[in-house]
Formats: C-alpha cells, sequence, structure tokens
C-alpha cells in the first residue's frame, strides 16, 4: 500500500514550469531517493508535498487521505514532515529545547509516539545538550533537523539534499543515521543532487528532469540509463565511457 | 443634495491627500529600508513647527514650507546615518529604535514648544464661490498642493535616474548593487526623502489645524493605515487609497456619524485585511520565507 | 601577457564557517573559463568575493591594477560585471527599464545605444521591452539577466548559474549566445552546476569541492577524470 | 549565526580545558536565590516599612511590573510586535469601572467580564494582523487600534466622561476578611496582580503551549512544519496578553481613584517595550529589572518624568544598538559562561 501518492502534480511560476504532471507513489516503509540536476524541481516538489506550495494542478494523497490543501502543519499532525536544505533548526535554542519543541506533537499522545524514543541518545546528542543548536557542526545540525522531525511522531520523512557541503566522515554518519530511523518504520524520501550518496542508500531512485520523471527505479539501473547520464552530464558524456 | 456631496467629495479628496503625503514617506521608507518609522509622525509635527515659526517670524507660508521639508529631510539624513543604517531589514530592532526617537522628539518638543495649540495664517484666507458652491480657499490650495507634491513625487520615481535606482532596489537590492547603484548613499536619500514628505504634510497640516507636539499620531495613524491598504511598500497604492480614506472618511461623518471620524479608517483596514490578504493594491506581497 | 583576472589565495569566511579556502584563479583575456561544482561548494560565494559583496583576504588583480577592496560600483565601472544567480531583476519594472538599469553608470546616450545593441542581439527584448520584467518565460528572463549585465559594457563579465531551471532547448540557446558574446570579445567567468555545460564552452575549468580547488584543467581532462564522473554519477 | 559560532567554540575550549566544577554550579544557582531574595525583600518592604509614600511608589511599580511581565509573553516569548498594550490595559480600567458604577456588578465579577471583552476584542483585531509572517501587519494595526481606542475613550463623553475622565468612587469587596480600601491593601492587590501575572507567564513558559511560542519566535516556518498551528498560537498569545492587561487595569482604577483617556496614550506602551528592552526581552527577570531602573531608579532621584522618557527613548535605542540582549540577558550569559568555566568578570567581548 502506498503511503504517499503524489498525481498529475504540476507547478507553474509565471512563464516557468517548475513540475510537469509528476505522479509518483511512494510504500509504506519505503527509503526512496529524488535525485535530478540542479533546477530540475526537486524541491520544488518537496515544497508541494510538504504544503509550502500550493500546486497549480493535481493532487496529493496521504494514507489514502486528500492533502492537497492541508496547511503544513495539518501535514505534520498526520505525520508527514520534512527538513529543509542546509539544515534549518532553532539555532538560538539548545538541541534539548529544539526536541522538546518538536516533541510537542507526540507528548502525552500515546498513538503519535516517536518511533524512537529517547532521541537525545540514539542520535548522540548528550554531549552537546545544552549547546545552542547554532554552534553545532554542520554534520549534527542536519542530524538535529532529522532528529527534531522524528521527535514529532513522523510516519514518513522528506529529507531535503542532506549531504550538501558534509564532509565524507560526516556523510557517512548521516548514512548511518538515515538508515537507522528507516529501520525503526519511517518511510523515507530523500532529495539528492549527489548520486553517489544514494547509491548504497535507497532502494529506489526516482528521476526529476525539467520538472518531469524521466526515470524510477533500483540505483543501480537508474546509473547506466542513458536519459540520467544525459541529464547530468549532457550528451557528449558517454563518447568518454 | 448635489452640492453638499461636491463639498464632501472635495474635502475628503483634500484631507486623503494630506494621509496620502503622510503616508508616501512611510511606504517608501518602508519599501526600500525595511524599516518602519514610528516617528514619522513626529516628523510632519516638528514641520508643522517650523512652518509656524517661519510664518510668525514673517517669511511667508511658502518659504515655511520650503524650509518644513529641507529641515526635515536633514534630521531624516542625521537619524539614517547615526541610527537606521545599523539595523536594516531589521523589522523589529528599526520599529523598536524609532519608538525610541517617538520618546526623545515628543518629549522635548512638549517641553520646548509648550503643549499649547498653536495656527498659523493660512496664505489664503475666506471661500472662493465656484459654480455656485462654497469652498474655503486655504483647503482647496491644500488639495492643489498634495496633488502637485504627491505627482511630483511619483514623476520622481517614474522618470529620474535617482528615482529609478530607488525603485530598483525596493524590488532587488542585490540587482541595484550589481548594476552600480550604490546602495549605501541611496538609502540614506530615500529616508531623507520620506522625511521631507513629512515635512510638508505637517506644514500643510499646520495651514489647517491647530498644531500641539501630540498632534503626530493621527496623521501616523492614518498613514499605517494607507500603508497597509495599498500593499506595504508601494507608493502609488498608499497614494490611491489615501484618497479613497479620505473620502469615505468624508462621508461618512457627513452622512453618518461625525464622532466616529477615525474609526472608518481602522474598520476599512480590518475588513481589508480579511478580505484582501495582500492589500487593496497589492502588487508587491512580499512572501517571508 | 597581462591577464584579465587573477587572483590568488581567495578565502571566504561567514563566522566560523569557511566558504572559499585558498582558491587561485585566473582568467586570460578573450576566454571563457568555467567553475563547476555542488552545491555548497564554494561557487557563488567566489564570485560574490570578486565583486564585492563579501570581504576576502585576497589580491585581486584585474586587468593588471589590484581592485581589492573595492565597492561593486566600483567594479562595474572598471568592466567587472556579474550576472547573479537567480536573476535579480528587477520585477515590476519593463524589459527597458532594467536594461536602462543595467547602464546605470554610463551617460544617457550611450545608454541609449547600448541599449539598441542588445535589442539587435536580443530581439525578442526589444519585442517585450514594455513587458514587466516579473512576467516574462524563465529563458526570457535569463536571456534579460544577460543582457542587462552586457549593458554595464564588462571587459570581464561573470556568470552565475545561468542554466538553473531552464529546459533543455533554452539551455542551448544559452551556450550559443554565451558563444557569441565571447566571440565579441568580452572574457567569460562562468559558473554552474550544469557541468555538461560549462565542458562545451570553456577552454579551461576548475572544480570546486567544499571551498577548495580540487582539479583544474581542460574540459577533454575533466571529462575523462575518474574524480568528476564519480562525483557526478556515482560510477 | 556566525557570532553565536565563535562563542561555541569558545565554550568548547573552555570546556575541554577546565571542567565546570559542582563549586561554580553552585555559586550560580546562589546567584539566583540572592535575586529572588531581594524581589522578596522589595516586595514586602512597602508594608513592613507602612510608609504611604512608599506604599504609593511600590503599587505604582507592582502595576507596571506586572503589565511588563504580561506584555513579556507575547514580545519576549511568541516574538509578536504589538503596539496595543497601554489600549488594552485602559480598556479594562474603564470597562470595569463602567460595569461596577453604571451596571452595579460587584468589582469581582467586572473584573473577569472586563477580562472578557478585552479578550473578544484582541481576537477581533489580532485574527486579521496575525495571519501573515513578519510581524509588520501586527506592529501597524496594533498602533492603529490604540490609537483609534485613545480617540474613543476622549470623544466618547456620554460613555467615558470624555477628555475630562472619570472618577473612580469604589474599592473590591473584602476577600476573606481582607479588605482594599486603605493604601496597605491596594498594595497588596497591585503586588498580587505582580505575582499573578509572573505565575501565569511562568505556568506558559514551562508549557506545550510556551515552547510552541518560542519556536515561533525562532522561526515561524520551521515551527508550522513541526506541526505547530502558528496563527492559532500566536493568536492565543495575543489575547491572553491582552486580557492579563485589562485585569491590571480594573485593578488601576480603583486605586488611582481617577482614569482618562491619557491611559491609552502610547507612550504608555513604548516605556513598557523600553522597559522589556532594557531589562531583558525575552527572559524572566528582565521585565522586573527594567521596571525596577525605569520606575523605581527616578523616583527616588527625584527626576522630572519627561526627562524620564527622553532618557528612556535613549536608552531604547543605545540598548537596541548595543546590547540586544538587555540587563538580564547580559547576566544570565555571563553567568552561564561562568558555569562553563570562564571568569565572571573579563571585558573579553561576549557576542
Amino acid at each position: 500500500m502506498s503511503l504517499l501518492r503524489i498525481e498529475d502534480v504540476s507547478m507553474r511560476f509565471g512563464g516557468l514550469t517548475a513540475v510537469r504532471d509528476v505522479s509518483v507513489a511512494i510504500p509504506k516503509g519505503g527509503l526512496c531517493g529524488l535525485i535530478g540536476p540542479n533546477g530540475a524541481g526537486k524541491t520544488t516538489l518537496f515544497n508541494i508535498v510538504s504544503g509550502f506550495q500550493r500546486p497549480s494542478g493535481g493532487r496529493i494523497l496521504f494514507e489514502d487521505r486528500d492533502i492537497t490543501a492541508l496547511e503544513p502543519h495539518r501535514r505534520a499532525e498526520l505525520g508527514l514532515v520534512r527538513t529543509f536544505q542546509g539544515a534549518r533548526v532553532f539555532p538560538r535554542l539548545t538541541i534539548r529545547e529544539g526536541l522538546q519543541i518538536a516533541r510537542h506533537l507526540s507528548d502525552g499522545n500515546a498513538t503519535r509516539r516517536p518511533v524512537i524514543d529517547d532521541v537525545m541518545a540514539e542520535f548522540g546528542f548528550a554531549k552537546y545538550a545544552d549547546e545552542p543548536a547554532g554552534s553545532l557542526p554542520s554534520g549534527v545540525m542536519r542530524e538535529l533537523g532529522i532528529a527534531m522531525a522524528i521527535s514529532t511522531g513522523a510516519r514518513m520523512l522528506l529529507l531535503d539534499e542532506p549531504a550538501a557541503g558534509l564532509s565524507a566522515e560526516e556523510v557517512t554518519n548521516l548514512q548511518r543515521v538515515i538508515r537507522h530511523v528507516h529501520a525503526a518504520g519511517v518511510t523515507v524520501w530523500v532529495i539528492e543532487h549527489n548520486l553517489n550518496f544514494l547509491m548504497g542508500l535507497v532502494e529506489r531512485c526516482i528521476v526529476l528532469d525539467a520538472g518531469a520523471v524521466i526515470a524510477d527505479g533500483e540505483p543501480r539501473a537508474i546509473t547506466g540509463d542513458p536519459r540520467v547520464i544525459e541529464a547530468y552530464l549532457g550528451d557528449d558524456a558517454h563518447a568518454f565511457g | 443634495m448635489f452640492i453638499d456631496v461636491i463639498q464632501t467629495m472635495t474635502d475628503g479628496l483634500m484631507i486623503g491627500g494630506l494621509y496620502a503625503t503622510v503616508a508616501v514617506g512611510i511606504t517608501l521608507v518602508f519599501g526600500i529600508m525595511g524599516i518602519l518609522n514610528f516617528a514619522h509622525g513626529q516628523m510632519v509635527m516638528l514641520g508643522a513647527y517650523v512652518a509656524f515659526f517661519f510664518v510668525t517670524a514673517g517669511y511667508g507660508f511658502w518659504l515655511g514650507l520650503a524650509f518644513a521639508m529641507l529641515a526635515m529631510a536633514l534630521l531624516g539624513l542625521v537619524m539614517e546615518r547615526a541610527v537606521f543604517r545599523f539595523i536594516l531589514t531589521d523589522h523589529m530592532g528599526g520599529l523598536t529604535v524609532s519608538l525610541g526617537i517617538i520618546l526623545i522628539i515628543e518629549n522635548l518638543a512638549a517641553a520646548y514648544f509648550t503643549p499649547d495649540h498653536r495656527n498659523f495664517d493660512p496664505p489664503l484666507k475666506g471661500g472662493v464661490e465656484l459654480l455656485g458652491m462654497q469652498f474655503s480657499a486655504q483647503r482647496l490650495l491644500v488639495l492643489a498642493l498634495v496633488l502637485v507634491l504627491v505627482t511630483a513625487f511619483y514623476l520622481f520615481l517614474q522618470k529620474t535616474r535617482l528615482g529609478k535606482a530607488i525603485r530598483a532596489m525596493g524590488q532587488n537590492r542585490t540587482g541595484a548593487a550589481l548594476v552600480g547603484v550604490q546602495v549605501g548613499q541611496v538609502t540614506a536619500i530615500v529616508f531623507a526623502l520620506g522625511s521631507a514628505m513629512a515635512g510638508a504634510a505637517g506644514a500643510l497640516y499646520g495651514s489647517l489645524f491647530a498644531i500641539t507636539p501630540y498632534m503626530a499620531s493621527g496623521p501616523l495613524m492614518k498613514g499605517f493605515i494607507l500603508t497597509v491598504l495599498g500593499g506595504l511598500g508601494s507608493v502609488p497604492g498608499a497614494v490611491i487609497a489615501g484618497f479613497l480614506l479620505g473620502i469615505a472618511e468624508s462621508f461618512g461623518s457627513r452622512y453618518l456619524s461625525a464622532s466616529f471620524r477615525d474609526g472608518y479608517g481602522f474598520i476599512l483596514l480590518i475588513a481589508a485585511l480579511l478580505l484582501f490578504p495582500r492589500g487593496l493594491f497589492g502588487f508587491s506581497g512580499k512572501e517571508k520565507v | 601577457m597581462m591577464l584579465m583576472l587573477s587572483v590568488e589565495n581567495l578565502s571566504v569566511s561567514y563566522g566560523n564557517v569557511r566558504a572559499v579556502s585558498d582558491l587561485s584563479l585566473r582568467v586570460a583575456p578573450g576566454s571563457v573559463v568555467g567553475l563547476v561544482g555542488a552545491n555548497g561548494a564554494g561557487k557563488t560565494s567566489t564570485l560574490n568575493a570578486l565583486t564585492g559583496f563579501v570581504g576576502h583576504g585576497a589580491t585581486v588583480i584585474f586587468e593588471g591594477q589590484n581592485v581589492s577592496g573595492r565597492s561593486t560600483a566600483d567594479l562595474v565601472r572598471l568592466g567587472l560585471v556579474q550576472v547573479a544567480q537567480g536573476r535579480q531583476l528587477f520585477p515590476e519594472m519593463t524589459v527597458l527599464e532594467n536594461l536602462e538599469m543595467g547602464g546605470f553608470l554610463w551617460r544617457a546616450a550611450e545608454m541609449r545605444q547600448q541599449v539598441e545593441r542588445m535589442y539587435e542581439k536580443f530581439p525578442v527584448l526589444q519585442e517585450r521591452r514594455n513587458q514587466a520584467a516579473g512576467t516574462l518565460s524563465g529563458g526570457e528572463q535569463q536571456m534579460l539577466a544577460v543582457a542587462r549585465g552586457l549593458m554595464a559594457r564588462p571587459k570581464l563579465l561573470l556568470i552565475d548559474e545561468p542554466c538553473l531551471g531552464l529546459a533543455p532547448k533554452m539551455v542551448d540557446r544559452l551556450g550559443e549566445l554565451i558563444r557569441q558574446i565571447n566571440e565579441d570579445g568580452i572574457s567569460i567567468l562562468l559558473v554552474e552546476q550544469n557541468t555538461a555545460f560549462v565542458f562545451r564552452l570553456a577552454s579551461h575549468a576548475y572544480v570546486l569541492e567544499n571551498g577548495q580547488c580540487v582539479l583544474e584543467g581542460t574540459p577533454d581532462e575533466l571529462r575523462s577524470n575518474d574524480r568528476v564522473r564519480s562525483a557526478y554519477l556515482g560510477i | 549565526m556566525s557570532v553565536k559560532s565563535e562563542t561555541a567554540v569558545m565554550i568548547n575550549e573552555a570546556a575541554s580545558e577546565t571542567a565546570p566544577g559542582e563549586n561554580r554550579n553552585r555559586i550560580v544557582q546562589l546567584v539566583f536565590a540572592l535575586g529572588w531574595l531581594a524581589f522578596a525583600v522589595l516586595l514586602a518592604t512597602p508594608i513592613l516599612a507602612d510608609s504611604r509614600y512608599l506604599l504609593h511608589v511600590g503599587t505604582m511599580i507592582a502595576l507596571h511590573g506586572a503589565l511588563a511581565v504580561s506584555l513579556n509573553l507575547l514580545l519576549g516569548y511568541a516574538g509578536q510586535f504589538a503596539i496595543s498594550h497601554g489600549a488594552f490595559y485602559g480598556l479594562g480600567a474603564y470597562a470595569s469601572a463602567l460595569l461596577v458604577t453604571s451596571a452595579g456588578l460587584p468589582f469581582w465579577l467586572a473584573m473577569p467580564l472586563a477580562m472578557l471583552i478585552a479578550a473578544i476584542v484582541a481576537a477581533i483585531i489580532g485574527y486579521p494582523a496575525l495571519r501573515y509572517t513578519g510581524g509588520v501587519h501586527l506592529a501597524l494595526l496594533t498602533f492603529a487600534f490604540g490609537e483609534l481606542a485613545r480617540l474613543i475613550a476622549a470623544n466618547w463623553d456620554g460613555l467615558t466622561g470624555g477628555p475630562m475622565g472619570l472618577r473612580v468612587l469604589y474599592f473590591p469587596e473584602p476577600v476573606l476578611g481582607f479588605a482594599f480600601s486603605k493604601a496597605s491593601g491596594l498594595y497588596a492587590l497591585a503586588a498580587a496582580m505582580l505575582l499573578v501575572t509572573m505565575a501565569i507567564v511562568l505556568l506558559v513558559k514551562r508549557s506545550r503551549f510556551g515552547r510552541g511560542l518560542v519556536a515561533i519566535r525562532e522561526d515561524e516556518v520551521l515551527a508550522s512544519f513541526l506541526g505547530i498551528n502558528v496563527l492559532r498560537y500566536k493568536l492565543a498569545a495575543y489575547v491572553l496578553s491582552s486580557a492579563m492587561a485589562a485585569m491590571i487595569g480594573t485593578v488601576y482604577a480603583p486605586i488611582m481613584t481617577f482614569i482618562s483617556p491619557e491611559l491609552l496614550n502610547v507612550h504608555e506602551t513604548i516605556s513598557l517595550i523600553g522597559v522589556l528592552i532594557l531589562g531583558g526581552i525575552g527572559t524572566f527577570s528582565g521585565p522586573l529589572i527594567g521596571t525596577l531602573i525605569f520606575y523605581g531608579l527616578p523616583e527616588f532621584l527625584r527626576i522630572a518624568s519627561f526627562y524620564r522618557l527622553v532618557i528612556l527613548g535613549v536608552l531604547i535605542i543605545l540598548v537596541v544598538l548595543l546590547v540586544p540582549k538587555g540587563i538580564a540577558g547580559v547576566i544570565r550569559q555571563r553567568l552561564e559562561m561562568y558555569r562553563r568555566g570562564y571568569p565572571l568578570f573579563s571585558w573579553r567581548k561576549l557576542s
């Protein structure tokens, strides 16, 4: 059964079509990637799914419920939570305060308990607990973004370029965290620009180019797809194989 | 009946034009600097006093008007350089600082000018008969002057090199810097210009109504209402809204209730915010993400 | 031979976050040089440092003249002009007004001549001259952004991510246009994530990762480099 | 972000060099304890000293302190900039006075009714204004409302007595044998207002609601994506803060025995905002420290009221530009640094 269904969604800004007729279904318990060259419409699609923008056409279903017109906080209540590019956290608040805030939905609500009960311990935040989030290394800040999303009791996470700008070591850590969250029962959908990051992580990859889905399948198959190679490196690319 | 309507209409246009003169300054400064200057009303008040002192010293209304504008432009320049440039685009910081300036200006004014009501002789006295209707000459003059001022202001923004640089900065500060506009200097000019408009409004207010150290809040309240109605940062929007508000108030107090005059604008404002989330003429509803 | 632009050990920091470290760049007169790298690699910070938007510790030599620390307006006057990411147009102004703003530092007569030249180069802008820039299509907006940059009569044009959000056909036209501009004698520093686009146009390119230059060379050298292939395709 | 990061680096360095000792923790706790003890002593002084002058000054300070505390909930914790606090204070005073004198209601019934009226008015103004991010609409609309309220009070002669104001000739009915007709009783009432508002703010601060408000202040967009109903939270904070202002206003009427439109002057609200900025906006003790300095010191130094406002104006500007954390914010930061192994006093610049 699919947890999230996107049906014929389009987004136009003035003369620009950022997303055109995209239909995608993400199954419950899936760990999927969304890739594409810059400007392919990945973030716009996430914005539509998370309620940041209203699509020009099409609809979004979450657990078979039409959520196209819902406010972001209503979607979060239903369990659909996103993170932002470049780690959006509360920079002046400590990790502990940030997580307390995020827990407000699950507080005293048995059905909404986060899949990972003690987020602080699981993510290894204990030693930073009282530091302002803005002072953390960027890798930890990304993890905090994810941890806050989990703490709301999310059933599905949308991660927007979580690995951009991280060091190799931080990327490995982040992959471990995402696997861990997925193993605990959260459906995960990750945007990445960098295919390399997703390779060992996801079971399925959706490729967007110029606002449309051009490929959808296992990561291995995707990297061999000539359309994907062309989207990334241009038509001269395969001449140099 | 017809005559009554025309007279109420003219009165509304006149008062609306005054409001618009106040509002364009607030709107321009907000649009370009992101600062909501609560002390704009105090500039109106000081402008009225400058005009009062010039007229009572015998230099006449026109010099008084010119010097009110000049003095406020200078004061604005000083405030921008000394304070506001350090908190550009910080909405809450700028607003708080301007509240502090209110306390300074208004209390000093009350101490030095005394709270007594002052008046100066308007350049035109008596009435004018037009198509069988009586109009106050000074009110017609004020109407003509605000039309000239607002039009000149509009043409300046539309047609001159500096005006275009200002408009460009309002739409995209980075873009303006990219094409070689010295954004820091232009920002200072904008604040001075907005303050000069407040000085002009003050001189015109003073030619019609009593001048007191506490006269600022009325014009400021109207200016704020228009800033929102016009779509936060749109100068033409604020002007159109100004005339509409003036007319609404005039007709409201003529045919409904005069004691509730100041309430009409407020009700209009609440209704507009509920019905038109981007302002009545809101092209530039800037989404903050 | 005098270089158009040279900068040694350029570093940009925001607080204690280093966006660019010790980057050295050279642009020969009349060339197209590329600067590629993923999101957050420090490309835009580099451009912003070169055009005076952010501070940096380096010495920037433009046409043999030390221009470090000059204001953006000064640099534009000297001929170092940036076409920034996201186009940075004035959306409520007409196409013509946008172009006129591009020639802000020129005298009116010269500015008008330059507008005519832009109309020749971009006929579509002439058709749309009285339309608000915000209502143009993405491709047209990018054309306008480039044309506005050209209005300042640059010697070196820094173009940041021009392909962002454009349809493939539009990207091709843009590439052709950049080639033409270069043939008119304007040097170009092209920043792009679209590596293929840069490799088609540039004679030399720098690859940035985490604020550092990890590779440089001709497009052919880079295209066959394993590191580039692995970074972008994971193969 | 940059500056904060530097501080954090410094913190980490210090933490690795000198482990924060138990001693330092204890000293910091002691400082807090002494602070609250001083507060308790100050609160008791007017009654113990039994001086009419001290009782009068204490009453005024307690009322303004309560106003500052209640405004801090909205400005400091929720980060919503409203300029209508004085208007709701006045609304509470007028509404309760009219309910008692014209409708003949007992004071203790008039008080909740006045608060209810204030809450409804706040909701009507707050809803359209708070739908927007950025807060500018709220500042504009609440300023306009404040002016409107003052004009109504000054012009609706039949109801409010017009510019001449209203005489108030009643006292709250005794509660459990405790009378409010003498100066000491009225001081106790004002002090109770202060303690009640402090208790409410403390409860809110510790609650889910309070954490949500802080989240909205820090980043409205992120808060909404974490499931917080931003509009409802902001509106609740505005309504609650305004109702508290009205509650304090109901007490003001019998204490001053006279109310006039001057009460709704925008200077009242600006002074309160200045008090918060000076004391430390968004800190629990900030409004108390600010009130004590602004309303207390000049009283003892005998500074004329208008100079006081001019000086406050200058202070507002200086504090916003130079020490945006305010006094309590700086103290809190110093103590926190000290706890982590830094010297308590150093000239080294902190963020």
